[in-house]
């Protein structure tokens, strides 16, 4: 492997968190085709089968980890085994810090009906969401947005970015204007009226 | 999903069968009555199943107590006649909010279930967590003056001055704790022979770790796998295999 | 490299802390003699020439390092990590070592009233405090101090005495009986009286 390539490998694993180009750029000094260049090499050294930890691409940036073959073992390493899945609340709470984010509590609760303070400490404790500064409104609430480790865990390439727009998730899903059709039919069946809403925001 | 989920709850009544969520569902898409519900059976089972559990998960009752009322808001307007209805205040506004609530709530489903299927897809994506182990070979470069020793003066007195215990997350390191290995640890240390000492148990641990396996070892007493003796105040603890057998899952499998 | 070393390869590199033999064979699950033959071949894959991490024999066991023709560029990259602003938090904790280090993690804690530990982390990363020997009472803790880098970051030329002075922080603040009892907390660990502030020294 070239210097530069072992430049990049080092940087890569000195690294906390996944670095995008800008930063291996300022870190390493490479210009731009020396880079890309590099992190082909890069690539190729720590391809599943032939090495132990794999290139990821991997929120917005690139990273090193344990390959599939490996992962088992390092989860045993790091005692991630016993760690109990994700619990229906805590799902639906990450969902929505993920497309909402950066959310308060509250709105958390608003959403999803009910209160979200325990599934809030729970993703927080298990590094999925973190504190994003306090909203600059009445009562200045904290705020929430998932973390790099969400995007790891769930092997976004891009972030956030790379989650399906909110329109495209479930076919049948009835949107807000749907639900209200059904709702007046259903009262009109019923011989109830409810008169058509004036002004409906579009919900996406 | 929990299994006290409220949405789980198993309905038997005359119009429907089925899960609560499904009733839910068809309700909205106009498949089943709503007139023809008896939300009150729905509750009475609900509660019987909080009894059966013997133990109430808040999360769970308070999805189960909005989505119940929401339920019986939509049928008291079916029931009411349309007179009825003018005379409640912001009836209209009710029913919107509603609607707008069970459609931002089914979006949030959607994506959790999204997020679920996806953790399934990709796997187990292990990585470090922190710095490595060894720091890189410290260079010595040039450091600019970015630091101002006043901010630290400015710091400093904020750190005095702290009148009371103001709220500020603690933030508390992880420590690992392999206790799924440790319980094993201790098992085979018991298993292989006829009886050992927790010292023995717990040779090569590091203190953190003997801490931990002391839990364990409570822990195994409790359901009876282990049994411990001592004979004085800090004499050796002797452990054998108690009564009941180990569970056959075990992490270090 | 075989599968075996792959996995060796992948447990040294999510580590956080160097792994003896025995942690290797209880995550990897190899034998002995496997293990030795995995760390051979992951040492000759990682050594200094052909690879930017390099596998090192430390004290407590085995463990990878980023090899010395990357210093530059690892320094490079901390550097930038270390560009962005310091947290309140750390910024609370440093003045604390500043101007009564050595501290050990418990003292700085009681005097920031709140737990340092990501604190005193997040300084070492930035290489703005560092280890300075145990303390010699109960429990033997770790002590902390500034480093040189501290002092040119914070342009203080001449070390510690270069800070302002104590004796400016104190009378105009309230509560003065906290401050002081605070203060005494902090003056023994020095073993500095504070009824004395001339004792500090005035330097500019």
């Amino acid at each position: 492997m070239s210097a530069n390539a072992r430049v990049i490998e080092a940087l890569l694993f000195v690294a906390s968190e996944p670095l995008d180009e800008r930063a291996l750029a300022l870190a390493s000094g490479l210009s731009e085709p020396d880079l890309e260049e590099g992190l082909q090499a890069v690539g190729l050294r720590h391809a599943a089968g032939c090495s132990g930890v794999v290139l990821e691409r991997v929120a917005e940036g690139w990273a090193l980890r344990a390959s599939d073959e490996t992962a088992l073992a390092c989860a045993r390493l790091l005692d991630q085994l016993s760690q109990r899945p994700l619990s229906r609340a805590a799902l639906e709470t990450l969902a929505v810090v993920a497309y909402a984010g950066p959310v308060s509590r509250p709105e958390i609760g608003r959403i999803r009906g009910v209160a979200a303070d325990a599934a809030v400490l729970n993703l927080i404790e298990r590094g999925l969401i973190e504190e994003a500064g306090r909203a600059d409104r009445a009562g200045n609430p904290l705020l929430y947005r998932t973390t790099t480790r969400f995007d790891r865990v769930f092997g976004l390439e891009e972030g956030r970015h790379s989650l399906p727009p909110l329109d495209e998730l479930g076919d049948d899903l009835p949107g807000a204007d749907e639900v209200r059709s059904r709702l007046q039919a259903m009262a009109a069946t019923q011989g109830v009226s409810i008169e058509e809403p004036a002004a409906v925001e579009q919900t996406t | 999903m929990s299994p006290s989920s409220a949405l789980a709850l198993e309905l038997d009544l005359e119009p429907f069968c089925g899960p609560f969520d499904l009733l839910l569902a068809l309700v909205l898409r106009d498949v089943v009555d709503l007139g023809e519900v008896p939300v009150a059976d729905v509750c009475l089972l609900y509660l019987a199943q909080i009894d059966q559990e013997g133990e109430l998960d808040l999360e769970s009752a308070s999805e189960f107590l909005v989505l119940v009322s929401a339920l019986l808001e939509l049928k008291i307007r079916l029931l009411l006649t349309p007179d009825e209805v003018d005379d409640m205040p912001d009836a209209e506004e009710a029913a919107e909010e509603l609607a707008a609530r069970l459609a931002e709530y089914a979006r949030a489903q959607a994506a959790a279930a999204w997020l679920q299927d996806r953790l399934a897809a990709v796997g187990l994506r292990v990585f470090r967590d922190g710095p490595p182990a060894l720091r890189p070979p410290r260079l010595e470069i040039e450091d600019e003056g970015t630091g101002h020793p006043a901010d630290l003066a400015d710091a400093l007195r904020r750190v005095l001055t702290r009148s009371e215990e103001v709220a500020e997350p603690i933030h508390v390191l992880r420590r690992r704790i392999p206790l799924g290995r440790l319980l094993q640890h201790v098992r085979d240390a018991v298993r292989s022979g006829e009886s050992c000492t927790f010292d023995e148990a717990v040779r090569g641990l590091s203190r953190t770790e003997q801490a931990a396996a002391f839990w364990a070892v409570l822990d195994l007493i409790r359901s009876g796998e282990v049994v411990a003796r001592q004979e004085a105040p800090f004499a050796p603890i002797e452990l054998r295999a108690g009564a009941r057998r180990a569970p056959v899952v075990g992490v270090a499998a």
